[in-house]
């Protein structure tokens, strides 16, 4: 969601009929942006639904795939009747804080649209991808014990009342963006955000029946691996589409993305493989993600070598971050979503400010701003998105919980919630 | 005539069955267990978590025969199974009273 | 396949020295031609096969991968020697039937040959991909039951004497595409068509030993997620890809397609959750599949708001069609591939009719064309698909199963077919 | 990697102010390039390590999947340090055998460096991921027996010292590029190298435990499937990406890769047919990669019918191949690496000298070359990767054997390598 | 009390357990087992490495019941499961000294 | 020597297990089973077809026990499995004739 570009876009659109005026569609970035589109949607489903199908028990395999795939479905409507208005178009003199409403049900959408060099619907779309995918991470805070209905409405609430507004203040022109804060492709709006939910969501439903002492091994890694892979690919869509054209720019976030989901993966291994004495398939897997979580708000400002140092750190610190809510505050975040995307979105976040900078081979930060004084700014994004999303999402918990108990009972637990929820097994081989 | 079941290391399962043919016991029924016992199991990490595993795969064989061979099997099974390695298994035999044979309803001896 | 459009490269190609002399690479188009034709081929390997493999019982798993991939491979060189000439060249004086003979083998295809604005190579080869798809989606039809042999003769059978003249009487330029008859990706080409054929072999062949009494659960509903996930992101390709270059037209037609599949899996997921008191993954990922074959004849035509009153009532019908064809008629369409795709099919196409009017949020109607007027239109391509298909598929049916029986004998099938035919099992876990 | 045109590149780039000076971005282009990158890593990432795993037996599911993801994180790493740039750069005096060591750590490329019509960060990532797809596909040559230590440091050597100069050799400019050796995407760069490499590994590590007693069945063939459709699909990036444009040549390219995988398919399953009796889908989807790797070298060279017969010629090839050196020579090359990469890849090779002609329906050879010239010249180049491969896998393997064994010990081996080198099992259904 | 125990083909499960049902025999518990016996497996082929597998899926039924239904019991099993080609299994009788529900602690034939 | 076997339910496997080591008992093995009894199993639907579930999964542990201490093992695994609903399952106790350990050729009381 190029920074710079996307806050020009939102500017420019308030009177489009003069700035606008020489805008054409270039079909080479409109063929990148369909493409980068089906690329990360490609991401939720199958990409993240298996990655997280396969870390639960066999008996869960379903409600995790049911999750992933009806918040997709229903965000997409939402999206398009609210969420895309409010998000990224303008909100006049509430700009700052949220958008319009004049776009509700793309109101003013048509095939021939433009969105600067390509069309509005493919913007609409793009966005629309990143709308399905945050709601979806969450789910891996609450696995194996919450009701799908309480979910659903839960998701539904948070990304219009969290989700929304973040993208606003940060890629819609809203305050964030007017400071300068640098989050390319969503390491604030869409992995502190949803990893910080997660968190609280996982503790306001509680641990699952026999957390910690009793194990809970994943049921599948080699879905877990495929689910992982997707993502790996799919994130070039995410990041290097957010270039928003297919040009250098586009390049060098694909390329820089590689090195940190590389780097990741390398860093966390290596950590199993001194402190276990053995590498592991899921470690090296969740230091991939780990990796370009992180390096997702730097994707489009850093040069190689900030990424592979970015994606190095990000190995190595979500890796202990996993460690320390597991076993130090014994949070049941099933399947690590705080330590891998909220860790790894706030530790990207705040090594852009120095990375982006050219002299350590970034793509320059902002005329005249320094890498303290971005760094300030990068803090103010984080600090603000976390307390925002803690504080929403633990309401909205609560108002989702109002109608029906978000928490399974112990004994439906124990039968499986698929069977429960669903009437369906998972396999019957 | 007798029932012997043998819990075994799964990877001497061909070993058995073959040791078994060349004495002419021709019929087993076999099934996946877990055993637990003496032998250690094995610790799998998943992000940290550990988890101790000690059920361990084993294979059980169902032999039945006339008590006159009873002997012979008992000891060809163990030699077929032996590795001398902790966890190789143990044997169990049991009395049968009646033993039919489903296609043809013939019983006990004639339904080996 | 960009109804007017298409129908224009046919007219055209009469007279190629004239018309097409301006004719230019455009190489964004032909990015987004390739990538389209890639995410075609992904829907059918590994998406449908593996969609429909989860399905199946573990006995017969191998059997349905193995007839998706066997068609694909045949159809791909079918298609190569007479299918594209006779389905997509100009007939002369039989054009209103059936394409010409002169391309058998692609002979005068070469590398700079241009289809419109993107070369003739990738438009053989993207068109490919819709012969591959749809005698793939009929195998759904008598899965669990079928001689592999006898199989793989119908469906080539079926690929030259069925697909390849409906495909030219709508987008060969044939007495459909004359008549104005509107299906922009393949409502009535791909689903009817398939849908029809499915049913008529479902009878002919005769039901599953045990059907309906015996239960017959999916024995792996992971795989069929996998492959409904890849199904939805392939769609992209199949009806973006049909506005043939990568504009806002493809970008509407994404936006379409995703709405319909959203609001597809939707009324689904709602109508089970109302009758049986749970939505199900099944269900779910069924409602989509519902919704992205009804949304497909109207993706090119129609808005996002007819989109998602398109992809409700899909969800809706094609439920209720499904439990008529099983329960009421006891018609062993294993897969449920009539009510799903024949119907979805039926339905989109008719209500292309109107919400193609600009009056309903459409791109609107040809010039002097009413509601009515297409809705007839539309109801004699839904007719003359539904008797051909039908008449044929069970004259080829019949002659298939001169040289061998097509049925599997009750024993092998007691056994499961993938050892019997095959000699191979899918898992040895 | 267009032969004639990377030669170009390779060369222009000596005095890129004056003949680079008119290079202008195209996007189209770029965003074809964009989407063959992210196609060729999914090859590997899940296509390729899916279509290996699944054919080992569950115990070694794990280890298959690991290898493959750990050599393409550390192949990144080590293309980005040196592999690019002794591989694809020039090596001034030494260019015949070897690039230059200017852009290690990519030293000179910025957003805006252009390779041709796109960025050359685009050309830096789709060239990394051939070099992560050749070592992991030699890793089916040792499989359930290997050391995951060892097996990675061996890779990162072969990845450095063989496939990074025979690269140079062919496409940066090399030796065999000066005498018009014809490789178009890497039928002697990626698959008669890594094919070699693996019989060679396969030989020195030696049998597993059992073989060719003891049956190892694939413990999960629909995972193979899934695999090897990716595989299919990818490959598109792979040869058609390498026009390194979005033009006639690559929908020319993609066009006879499809007709090769799909020929290759037809052939080997019509092999089984009529010496077993019964086609298998183990048998189709191997032919198909067969296709595949024979098609490789010849993809942007030869015409359609020339595909078709290359495909065919594969299928039939590769599977005799396979037979002799399991049932002849008993060596355990577990997963067939060599008689269907190795095998493919010189045929394709070969083949290539007579189907490139025009007189055969080919895009020609080069200007005064005849067949008979040209098939010499592919010797050469056959022979020469053969024998550089043969030798150096041999001395690297001894290597990399000295700091701990390549083999795993007997009673690991029996216990299965997931338990023993990663502490984790692949399924708990 | 005795414990009948049968190894039969696992597609005539649902016969044998609504025979069963019939005669008023409510319980029982089921195992997935393998077989080798008189019955030919099947080959499998992989990329021309012959396997043969003779282990063949069978299904092991084990109902406990009062001596007085025994051969009631064990007649109707064998007629719901014999198919009359090879490999319709084996049924074997054994003596149980005690059977606990363990829900409520009964014993013996008031635990069946 | 008697073979103590018990069908229980799966989540209780663990309780069992810790709670006959705490007796001392150290060796079981353990089979997945499917139960069918008094207990419901559940309804399964797909697209409209209905599917009735009445296999339920289940675990049998066999432990062999010299006779001494039959009945206590009786009563600690009861005691352990016990839940109080519908299907907690069932023990029986049969009589073994011999036991071997295959490693060591140890025999009955010695090879336990
Ligand atoms: N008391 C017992 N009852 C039933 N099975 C037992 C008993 N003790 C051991 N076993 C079975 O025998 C297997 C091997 O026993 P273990 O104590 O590990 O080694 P060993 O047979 O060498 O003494 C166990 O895994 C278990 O399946
Ligand atoms: N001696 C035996 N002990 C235990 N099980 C046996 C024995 N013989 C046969 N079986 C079981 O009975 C099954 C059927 O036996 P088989 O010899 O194939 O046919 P049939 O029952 O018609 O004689 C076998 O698959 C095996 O499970
Ligand atoms: N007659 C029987 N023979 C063998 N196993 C039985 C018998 N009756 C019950 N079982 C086993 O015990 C389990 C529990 O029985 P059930 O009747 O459901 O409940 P409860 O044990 O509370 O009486 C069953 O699932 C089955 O595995």
């Amino acid at each position: 969601m190029g920074w710079l570009k996307s806050a020009a876009i939102v500017l420019l659109s308030l009177t489009p009929s003069v700035l606008w005026a020489e805008d054409t569609l270039d079909k080479g970035d409109t063929a990148w942006m369909l493409t980068s589109t089906v690329l990360v949607l490609f991401m939720t489903l199958p990409g993240l639904a298996l990655f997280y199908a396969g870390l639960v028990r066999g008996k869960n395999v379903l409600t995790v795939l049911m999750q992933c795939f009806a918040i997709a479905c229903c965000a997409s409507l939402l999206w398009v009747a609210f969420g895309y208005s409010l998000a990224l178009t303008d909100g006049g003199s509430m700009n700052k804080f949220i958008g319009g409403t004049a776009d509700f049900f793309l109101a003013s959408v048509t095939q021939d649209s433009l969105s600067g060099t390509y069309p509005t619907t493919v913007f609409v779309m793009f966005q629309m991808t990143f709308a399905i995918i945050t709601p979806a991470l969450i789910i891996g805070g609450f696995a194996e014990r919450t009701r799908f209905s309480s979910m659903l409405l839960f998701s539904m609430l948070w990304l219009l009342f969290v989700y929304v507004p973040v993208c606003h203040w940060v890629w819609g022109g809203g305050w964030l963006a007017d400071m300068g804060f640098m989050d390319f492709a969503g390491g604030a709006v869409v992995h502190i955000n949803a990893g910080v939910a997660a968190l609280v969501a996982a503790i306001v439903i509680g641990k699952r029946r026999g957390f910690p002492q009793q194990a809970m091994p994943p049921h599948n890694l080699t879905m877990t691996f495929t689910g992982a892979c997707m993502l790996w690919v799919g994130w070039f869509g995410f990041n290097a589409g957010s270039a928003l054209a297919a040009d250098g720019a586009a390049g060098m976030a694909m390329l820089v993305t590689h090195l940190g989901a590389a780097s990741g993966s390398i860093a966390w291994a290596l950590v199993e493989w001194i402190r276990h004495g053995k590498p592991s398939v899921l470690g090296i897997v969740t230091g991939m993600v780990a990796g370009l979580g992180t390096i997702t708000p730097a994707s489009g400002f850093v040069g190689p070598m900030g990424a592979i140092i970015i994606g190095l750190s990000a190995g190595v610190v979500c890796y202990f971050a996993t460690q320390m809510i597991k076993q130090r505050f014994h949070i049941d975040d099933s399947l690590d979503v705080f330590p891998v995307h909220g860790v790894g979105g706030l530790l990207g976040t705040l090594m852009t400010a120095f990375f982006a900078s050219a002299s350590l081979g970034g793509m320059g930060l902002a005329e005249g701003q320094t890498m303290g004084g971005q760094f300030v700014v990068q803090v103010i994004g984080v600090v603000a998105t976390f307390v925002y999303s803690g504080v929403m999402s633990y309401v909205l918990l609560k108002v989702s919980g109002i109608a029906g108990s978000l928490r399974m009972d112990v004994d439906e637990e124990t039968e499986g919630l698929d069977i429960v929820l669903h009437d369906e097994r998972g396999y019957d081989l | 005539m007798k029932m012997v079941t043998a819990i075994i290391k799964p990877f001497r399962l061909d070993d058995v069955r073959d040791a078994l043919s060349e004495i002419g016991v021709k019929g087993m029924t076999v099934t996946e267990v877990k055993g637990f016992g003496r032998q250690k199991g094995h610790t799998e990490l998943y992000r940290g978590a550990e988890y101790v595993v000690d059920l361990i795969p084993k294979v059980k064989i169902e032999v039945a025969v006339s008590s006159d061979i009873l002997d012979q099997v008992v000891e060809v099974i163990c030699g077929a199974a032996r590795t001398e390695k902790i966890g190789d298994g143990k044997l169990f035999v049991s009395d049968l009273e009646k033993i039919v044979r489903i296609r043809t309803g013939e019983v006990d001896d004639d339904a080996i």
